[in-house]
């Protein structure tokens, strides 16, 4: 039985690289995984941010790149800050 | 263990009121307030803005309580007021407000400073600046 | 040379009004304005304290533009703003009120503080305090 | 012809130790004699604040305490200030 999917959000300038503000990816990868595909399927510009952002999986920064990325997770893609 | 530090922290759409925020420090032991305003700049490494517009992610507001208590559970410190502005700004406008009382000037300065520092660092918000020429940018964001 | 940065200074016995002074320092170049409120406190090395009087020199207020006009001066400083009450206070009332506006927070944090230390240092004012138990004293006085 | 007298101006603490406010003296000695004089004539508790005050003369910052005091100049008492 396929797990299921993760719900991606983009925010800011992620949303503005990845003209989407959400997107619904298979689940099973890890985070690096994940985000060299999500590079190759919106181009350099998301592939840049992807470089420097921070990324929250159910809510809670993510720390382990490799660990494979829980079934309908929701993962949130987060630029360099720039509040204040 | 005297009274625990009061905080208040708003992420919200709606002007921020500075002095509020300094009436919500007051202390009858506190000697001094500090207070700091985020200001929004008519221009940016030399180009001219013309507007402004912040977006917070959902946990903003928790985050920023969190740096709040974290500065409230200092020693010297007796309360903490912080809030971000999310939405459109227009030039002159405040985008943050900070304000910390203490005993004395020297932990006010130094709070009311570390607490402003660890907003900007920690603080999911970002800003898209428009410039005069019509180009808009994400700031921090290639 | 940009616009001379603007100053305003004034000793009274009048309530102090934080907030005339933090519009005195806008300024659409500043990113960060920062303000001190030094506060009459309950309380004097755990003594209690039920009222205060501050007594100028004549020459006080010239003292505090001076002191001001310094603090003006620096690069990065646009503009500065500092009043300090004279006559009788009650405990939570604001003795001392300055704010400074730059571009940019930490310069603002350090002329506010610079701006606090010279005028405590060198501003011809003296303090008089009442405790609970009927006595009183000028304070840093022998 | 006798030079015009010194006015002495108390303040704050100077003057609740000296028990006025004002004080007219001879010209024509220095701050460090009139100081002595002072604290002789008032006591204790003056020559304590005398010791750790600052004077004007006419107005202005007195460095040179050695130097005769000018005739029919006003002298300033200034205990350690406590603005703030």
């Amino acid at each position: 039985m396929e797990p299921t999917p993760l719900t991606i959000r983009y925010f800011a300038g992620a949303r503005a690289a990845a003209g989407r503000a959400e997107e619904v990816t298979p689940a099973g990868r890890s985070l690096d995984d994940l985000t060299v595909e999500l590079a190759q399927r919106h181009g350099d510009q998301l592939a840049a941010v992807l470089r420097v952002a921070s990324f929250l999986v159910n809510g809670v920064t993510c720390h382990d790149r490799q660990a494979p990325l829980p079934g309908g997770a929701t993962i949130d893609v987060l630029p360099p800050f720039a509040g204040g | 263990m005297t009274a625990p530090a009061t905080t208040f922290g708003e992420v919200t759409d709606r002007p921020l009121d500075l002095a509020a925020h300094e009436a919500a420090v007051a202390d009858r032991r506190a000697g001094a307030v500090v207070s700091f305003q985020g200001v929004v700049r008519d221009h940016d490494h030399g180009r001219p803005v013309v507007s402004l517009e912040y977006e917070g992610h959902p946990s903003a507001e928790q985050v920023l309580r969190e740096v709040a208590a974290e500065i409230a559970a200092e020693p010297d410190v007796y309360a903490v007021a912080v809030s971000h502005r999310v939405g459109p700004l227009a030039i002159g406008e405040v985008a943050l407000v900070a304000a910390v009382s203490t005993a004395h000037r020297a932990a006010a300065f130094a709070a009311c400073a570390r607490l402003v520092d660890e907003v900007k660092a920690r603080l999911p918000i970002w800003k898209r600046q428009v410039f005069a020429d019509g180009t808009e940018e994400w700031v921090n964001c290639p």
